[in-house]
């Protein structure tokens, strides 16, 4: 399990394009298409819905761009990140869930909202080697446990 | 387990999506009673195709219509319905 | 000696026991090869007459011999002899028996067999219904096959999912070929077996040409996934399978913790390389032990080593079993006859000494214990018998199209093999190898005496009950099985179908197309339930929610409350008080002192932007838009059909930023129900909606001490009643809400939830000063029935509209809003609907959930949907819906309860018992 | 004549072979027309005709059927039995029935082996059991049998539920009604079927019905594949398939046809007494006479016609079962199977007039209608024959979805979906 983070809800409902083009200029990258990450060591912006993205880090530049057409919405207190790190973090989230995470289907950098284990969870491909898990906090140690379980069916 | 592929994210399990109505089986809010009801409770049912409501509720909770075929399960369509989205 | 056996080499290493006797088996070796090779021939006793059963095949498909594996929470009953590997220490036990295998008292339901036709039991029996009950218990008791563990598993079942490009089913010639093909031309490949070791039918007819090793060797370099010991048990919608595992063998204890995997699969394509089942052929006493499938006996010959016989007779209608004679004479057995059901000249050459006899067919065998003794058999119409301790028969044969059929492939008829072969599917799908060309075998009437003649083996259905059920009307498919009971048992019919099916279509004088096919549905074999559940099993598929501030209760040791899938305090008692001890101290406190308590799991919604009032007033019943910034109200919304779905509380927290909440029960379908109306209903509405009920903890303080122990800590006036502010408390960003659920002045403090222990611990620091006490859910029932508050799955019951709960005076008179064109249906304003209603008791406690009545013997007109005690005062009280109830107050009724035996006098009154005006919080 | 059953006959026919048993129904040639045509040869609709033909004198009956006789839901549920509803309306209704199948056997010389073994809901937390307690206690009211179990009981009955304290959904107590139980579902359609014959019912199988002949706003009888068959009243009982029979008439009902699975493991010797039902989980188990562990869970929650289900929503359900029951975890599913079920909109069934003359509706059944079997046999045969509904399926009328009387057994509202 990883710390606490900000964390906030970026919801954009009017003007898309305009408010995408704002938020460029401001952070220095393009907010992320459906289902990718995007960032710098200040900020990271993972893209689940088609109007949400989820963002990590300080968020006082994207809430002055916003205008009317957006709002942000402080969501870190729910959420719990646990980092699945190794070389078998694709297996693990094979177990008790559907959803492909094989590297040709979620590469590095991807995003995908699923289910493991009952649990609606995001994940972030943060890289080969670690995804990030989002998970609701209530059933944060229920998961934790679940994965903890399984570890020694990995590479077996 | 159907394979649904949702608009925003491709081809997704079943299990994260949840079927909401027909899409003629919604009601206007600011309909009357007659027309309300008729919409809430009088479905075709068809052994065939129907337009229905699904939400890819734990996926990217986006709301979408199926035409999905009720007895061969059959998928022909998808459409993403709610606010204008980027890419 | 006579009977099965096998030659000792040495590698007998591996102990195991049946029915308490150990015997050796070899690394490889099923139970069913090991206690061929051990000369046990009977393994089992058949369902309804007790009959004496042997082995009589060597796969899935096997009926007879039935045992149960394992000891404790890991017995496995009636798990297939041929379908499991034998591990050191195994415990195997025959069952269907008492008091022991070879004497089974049961086995005289073999001697009423004559009145004990099909469907006999609907014939009988008659009388009231517990008589029936009284034959019952007989019935269940002989019935039943094995006992189930009566302890809990103590194994943990993985769940798995897989996706591939093609997935192939059977690591046979066909399989491997096809396997291997798909994964040299770069595709995604899993490739699944049911045995432990690849090959299928190489494992009793090798090819030298084909190294099944090799092939295996090769998917898996090219990225391929081989699973063993893996069935694919069910073919569902969009080339989705399940597949089953075992990762250790039955009963077996596994190194890991996992006894068996279920695999979701995803394929792109799937190729079915599910081979054939050998069919019986019916003929007198064909179930006794000794008469075993052709190909079975030659995998037993050359896989294991075992001899199922010395003294052979083979009967057959088709070439294949001639292989079968080959294995027979090679291996050192005598092969006394070949019966071959075809015209002279029909077959292929016999080994030397190997006597053919055409036109022949079997008609009787006489059994011993383990073996047969002697077949007789019909040979162009006269009968001739045999000294033998075995027959090995061939019926033809049936290519395994469960999986087709259950992704919706149809089937063709060949006439020629008298099998159905898969054919045309919806589904990306396609059937390769033996299973679409099965050897030729034309059909064969059957010799012997049907009675005896048994084509269901487990289930004892005999040719005589499938003609008994003919002419009793009982001539669709369906109506022939269900009647008969045939195909039912644990092998599902996969032996005796199609035997069946040829009598039928016999009977009615038409093909067997023409009479019809039952459905294959899943699974293919039996799937445990265990692994169905997998790590639900222990959970219901339910994880607990744990609420934020979960361990800062945990330290005061509180009595904790189930709440959907959260666990909230109910109460915290101290100096061994009882639940409602504890819960009145708590409510007085909170009465006279100040109390605070966790409402963290209250469903909660921000939402912000220019039309976040005009989504609200969708959303709710009540107006909305009139709020002033800082300030919130009490509001519920309802379904489309009128009735209140919901209740909360809704606050303008910023000129475009409210936040809406509901109960905890209705926290899920209202997160649901608002998203729909946002995105299917206006997604033109400038607005955001974010579920926040994780992110803020809730804590309520309550009480008369209330607002002077929230002013301290946030070092400002907290807002009035109904008011809203930011503040700040022990460091900690937080909203206070000023809203009442007691009765008493009350505040809500909301705070993100990774920093509400410090707030928590400084509120009940500065509670606890003051002389008041943490409260729980108890306590808050209490208080909130004295007031009056309705609560979502008590007197807010799916079924109550505005009006029913008093509440008609807040809807929004400009309609609008979702459920008001349902309220206008006349039967929601009816006069005898069920109303909120108070009641005082006039003697001792109203039960809970007890009826309303005005005299003994009536039709109850309400009931009552909670109860309590006066929190200051004596006496009982109770929020009730009362048929009329608005206009009924001053009544007196009775509450009764039959089945606690309860009863109580009431008086009818408002549903208020405390501060009905609301002074003790407005300003 | 028919041959009557009895032991004595099977003894006697232990010494023939069995050989003097006649078929159980005709398989006779639609006539031209007839007083009362029911579409749908399932258990309601060989109910209805029995009744017409017992109770009412009304033998000029044919059933229609499809397929074979049975194939329905009749043959695809898992058998239970009861009356212990909430609501007046629904408990009123089934008891009547339950009524009429403790001496159902009897009645059709047929053994339907009902077996009044008992049928608990559990409950697991307070809030459970005061709900079971206001359903026992309005049952009771109207005089229906109803009886609180404490755990010590409950652990007497049925040993193997897991009673600790630290279950993951404890059991503190249970509502049993001891007069309900489980019956041979493929026994039910057969009886029925054997006695409406012998009173001169016509069941006539194979026989689809593809549209109505309409004379204004009466139908008149039915087009089939067998031909036009003409009828003074037309009874469409066909749960499962009646939007699509309905929607031939013109009608469009407040149904939404689902799935609903159900599965049968391994037999084993008796594990399972009762029926076991859980008020806060969405399984039930009970035992077959054949020792399988029959059970079932939700339906699939979204609308299907076909006959198969999603294994997702079985693994949930057995994983609920295994939780209360782990004993079951190493039984194997055997056997599983699906019906259509008609999901009406406020989960109660639909029994009366239609819009059109001379159309009636038996419909709606949700996943409860095998229980209800005689008593919409008996009413909706009283409503074909009189052309009025009885008073205990008065409440039933299609109406009630408009003017909001609905009668909301789960008070989930409109969509079936969401129950």
């Amino acid at each position: 399990m990883l710390p606490a983070a900000p964390l906030h809800a970026l919801e954009i409902w009017s003007n898309p394009q305009a408010v995408a083009t704002r938020i460029e200029k401001a952070l220095g990258f393009a907010l992320p298409v459906m289902n990718r990450s995007a960032g710098n060591d200040a900020i990271t912006l993972l893209r689940y819905e088609p109007t949400v993205w989820l963002v990590e880090g300080d968020v006082a530049v994207i809430a002055d761009t916003l205008g009317d057409d957006g709002a942000l919405t402080a969501i870190g207190g729910g959420i719990v990140r646990m980092r699945l790190a190794g070389p078998h973090w694709r297996d693990l989230l094979l177990e008790g869930g559907f959803f492909d995470t094989s590297a040709a289907a979620f590469p590095a950098g991807a995003t995908a909202a699923t289910v493991i284990d009952h649990v609606g969870v995001r994940l972030w491909a943060e890289s080969d080697d670690a995804c990030i898990a989002y998970v609701p906090a209530s059933y944060a140690l229920s998961l934790h446990h679940f994965w903890d379980e399984a570890l020694p069916l990995l590479g077996a | 387990m159907y394979q649904i592929t949702c608009p925003h994210c491709g081809p997704r399990a079943q299990t994260e999506f949840t079927y909401e109505r027909t899409t003629d089986s919604v009601v206007d809010p600011a309909g009357d009673t007659h027309a309300a009801m008729q919409a809430l409770y009088t479905r075709a049912n068809p052994m065939g195709l129907d337009d229905e409501i699904w939400r890819h509720t734990y996926g990217c909770r986006a709301w979408m219509v199926l035409t999905r075929h009720r007895v061969t399960h059959e998928i022909r369509a998808v459409k993403a319905i709610g606010p204008e989205a980027l890419p | 000696m006579s009977g099965p056996s096998r030659s000792a080499t040495g590698d007998e290493t591996i102990p195991f026991t049946f029915d308490g006797n150990t015997y050796h088996a070899r690394p490889g070796d099923t139970l069913a090869a090991a206690l061929l090779a051990n000369g046990v021939g009977l393994v089992g006793r058949s369902f309804k007459y007790h009959r004496p059963r042997g082995i009589m095949t060597a796969g899935i498909e096997e009926p007879n011999a039935l045992v149960t594996v394992g000891t404790g929470g890991r017995t496995e009953p009636n798990t297939r002899a041929t379908d499991v590997f034998v591990y050191p220490g195994m415990v195997a036990k025959s069952q269907n028996r008492w008091p022991s295998l070879s004497f089974d008292v049961a086995s005289i339901f073999g001697l009423a067999a004559p009145a004990l036709g099909a469907g006999f039991y609907y014939k009988t029996f008659f009388g009231p219904a517990k008589h029936w009950m009284l034959y019952e218990g007989f019935i269940r008791r002989a019935a039943g096959l094995g006992n189930a563990p009566t302890e809990a598993d103590p194994d943990n079942f993985s769940h798995k999912a897989g996706f591939c490009d093609v997935l192939v089913v059977g690591a046979g010639p066909a399989g491997l070929k096809a396997a291997l093909a798909a994964a040299e031309a770069g595709k995604r490949v899993m490739l699944v077996e049911q045995d432990a070791v690849p090959g299928g039918s190489l494992l009793r007819d090798p090819d030298p040409a084909i190294d099944p090793a090799a092939m295996i060797a090769r998917i898996k370099a090219l990225g391929g996934e081989v699973l063993l010991r893996t069935t694919a048990s069910g073919y569902w919608d969009h080339n989705f399978l399940t597949l089953t595992q075992r990762l250790v063998e039955p009963g077996a204890v596994p190194p890991h913790g996992f006894a068996q995997r279920l695999w979701h699969v995803r394929a792109g394509r799937v190729i079915l390389a599910t081979g054939l089942i050998e069919r019986p052929v019916p003929f007198a006493n064909n179930d006794h032990p000794g008469v075993m499938l052709s190909q079975a006996v030659r995998s037993y010959v050359r896989r294991w080593g075992v001899l199922p016989g010395k003294r052979v007779v083979i009967a057959t209608n088709n070439d294949d079993a001639y292989l079968t004679a080959e294995a027979l004479v090679a291996a050192g057995a005598e092969v006394v006859a070949l019966l071959d059901a075809r015209a002279p000249g029909s077959g292929p050459t016999a080994p030397a000494g190997v006597q053919v006899f055409y036109d022949a067919k079997p008609a009787k065998v006489i059994g011993r214990k383990h073996a047969l003794r002697k077949v007789t058999a019909v040979i162009g119409g006269s009968e001739h018998s045999f000294d033998a301790d075995l027959i090995a028969v061939s019926g033809g044969f049936v290519p395994v199209a469960h999986l087709h059929m259950q992704a919706g492939g149809k089937l063709t008829w060949n006439e020629a093999a008298q099998a159905f072969i898969p054919g045309e599917t919806p589904q990306a799908c396609e059937t390769v190898g033996a299973a679409l060309n099965p050897p030729s075998a034309p059909a064969i009437a059957p010799a012997g005496k049907a009675k005896t003649s048994f084509v269901d083996f487990q289930n004892d259905v005999s040719l005589a009950d499938i003609d008994l059920a003919w002419q009793e009307g009982y001539r669709s498919v369906e109506h022939l099985k269900r009647y008969t009971t045939l195909g039912m048992a644990t092998d599902q019919g996969k032996t005796s179908n199609m035997v069946a099916l040829s009598r039928l279509a016999e009977k009615q004088h038409v093909t067997v197309p023409e009479a019809g096919l039952t459905t294959f549905r899943p699974p293919f074999t039996p799937v445990t339930m265990g692994l169905m559940a997998g790590a639900g099993a222990r959970n219901a598929g339910a994880h607990v929610r744990r609420i934020p501030l979960h361990s800062l209760h945990e330290a005061h040791d509180p009595i904790w409350q189930p709440l959907g899938y959260w666990f909230r305090p109910r109460a915290y008692p101290v100096n061994g008080e009882s639940l409602q001890q504890a819960a009145l101290r708590e409510a007085r406190t909170v009465r006279t002192v100040a109390g605070l308590s966790d409402v963290s799991t209250l469903g909660k919604f921000e939402v912000s932007g220019p039309d976040a009032a005009a989504l609200l007033e969708l959303v709710c019943a009540t107006t909305v838009g009139k709020l002033a910034v800082g300030r919130g109200r009490y509001t519920f919304m309802c379904r489309e059909d009128g009735f209140v779905n919901d209740d909360g509380t809704v606050w303008r927290l910023a000129e475009n930023r409210y936040l809406l909440t509901s109960s905890t029960g209705g926290a899920d379908r209202m997160a649901h129900f608002i998203s729909y109306v946002r995105n299917s209903l206006r997604p033109d509405l400038k607005c955001s909606v974010v579920n926040v009920q994780e992110h803020y903890a809730g804590i309520a303080l309550a009480g008369p001490q209330a607002r002077a122990i929230l002013a301290s800590l946030i070092g400002a006036e907290p807002p009035r009643h109904m008011g809203y502010a930011p503040g700040v408390l022990a460091g900690v960003p937080v909203h206070v809400l000023a809203a009442s659920y007691s009765g008493e002045r009350a505040f809500e403090i909301h705070v993100e939830a990774t920093h509400a222990a410090p707030v928590w611990q400084a509120i009940e620091h500065a509670t606890r000063a003051a002389g008041g006490a943490p409260y729980g859910l108890e306590a808050m029932e209490l208080l909130r029935i004295e007031k009056g508050h309705v609560v979502v799955g008590g007197e807010v019951d799916g079924r109550s509209t505005p009006h029913d709960l008093g509440l008609g005076g807040m809807l929004n008179k400009a309609g609008g809003f979702i459920g008001a064109a349902g309220l206008t249906r006349p039967a929601l304003s009816a006069p005898d609907r069920n109303n909120l209603v108070g009641l005082v008791s006039l003697d001792g406690p109203i039960p809970e959930g007890g009826m309303l009545i005005q005299r003994a013997g009536q039709s109850p007109q309400g009931h009552v949907t909670a109860a309590a005690r006066r929190i200051l005062e004596g006496g009982a009280i109770a929020l009730a819906l009362l048929q009329g109830g608005h206009k009924r107050h001053g009544e007196e009724l009775i509450v009764t309860s039959p089945t606690r035996g309860e009863k109580a006098r009431v008086r009818v009154t408002a549903p208020h018992f405390y501060d009905a005006a609301g002074e003790r919080y407005r300003d | 004549m028919k041959t009557p059953y009895s032991a004595f006959s099977l003894l006697r026919g232990a010494l023939n072979g069995q050989k003097h048993w006649e078929p159980a129904w005709r398989d006779p040639e639609p006539r031209a027309s007839y007083d009362v045509i029911i579409i749908g040869g399932g258990g309601h609709g060989l109910a209805t005709a029995y009744y017409l033909a017992k109770v009412h004198g009304i033998r000029n009956v044919a059933v229609l059927e499809k397929s074979w006789i049975g194939g329905g839901n009749v043959g695809r549920n898992t058998t239970l039995v009861r009356s212990n509803y909430r609501l007046p309306q629904l408990h009123n209704f089934f008891e009547f029935g339950l009524k009429l199948w403790h001496n159902l056997s009897d009645d059709l010389n047929y053994n339907v082996m009902f077996s009044p073994r008992g049928a608990m809901f559990l409950g697991h937390n307070d809030g459970d059991m005061i709900k079971l307690a206001e359903r026992g206690d309005a049952m009771r009211c109207d005089g229906i049998d109803a009886e609180l179990l404490t755990p010590k009981q409950i652990a007497k009955i049925e040993p193997l539920l897991d009673l600790s304290r630290g279950a993951r959904f404890p059991i503190d107590g249970a509502l049993i009604q001891w007069r309900a139980g489980t019956a041979r579902h493929d026994a039910v359609a057969w009886g029925y079927a054997r006695a409406a014959d012998a009173l001169g019912v016509d069941i006539i199988q194979k026989c689809e019905v593809t549209g109505f002949v309409k004379d204004g706003n009466r139908i008149t009888g039915v087009e089939t594949t067998r031909g036009r068959i003409l009828a003074g009243r037309t009874g469409i009982c066909v749960a499962g398939h009646s939007g699509h029979v309905a929607g031939l008439a013109g009608l469009r009902l407040p149904i939404e046809s689902q799935t609903l699975q159900a599965l049968v493991t391994e037999g084993v010797k008796p594990m399972v007494q009762s029926v076991i039902m859980s008020q806060s989980l969405h399984f039930y188990v009970s035992q077959s006479d054949k020792g399988g562990i029959v059970m079932g869970g939700d339906p699939d929650n979204w609308p299907s016609y076909a006959r198969r289900g999603q294994p997702t929503i079985k693994e949930h359900a057995i994983a609920q079962a295994v939780t209360c029951m782990p004993a079951l975890s190493r039984l194997r599913m055997l056997r599983t199977w699906s019906g259509v079920t008609d999901m009406s909109f406020d989960g109660s069934p639909i029994i009366g007039p239609s819009p059109i003359d001379g159309l009636y509706l038996n419909a709606g059944w949700c996943y409860g209608g095998f229980k209800a079997t005689p008593a919409s046999g008996w009413t909706y045969a009283h409503t074909l024959a009189t052309g009025k509904p009885h008073e205990l399926n008065a409440p039933f009328s299609l109406e009630r979805f408009m003017t909001g009387a609905t009668i909301d057994e789960t008070s989930v509202g409109p969509f079936p979906n969401h129950r």
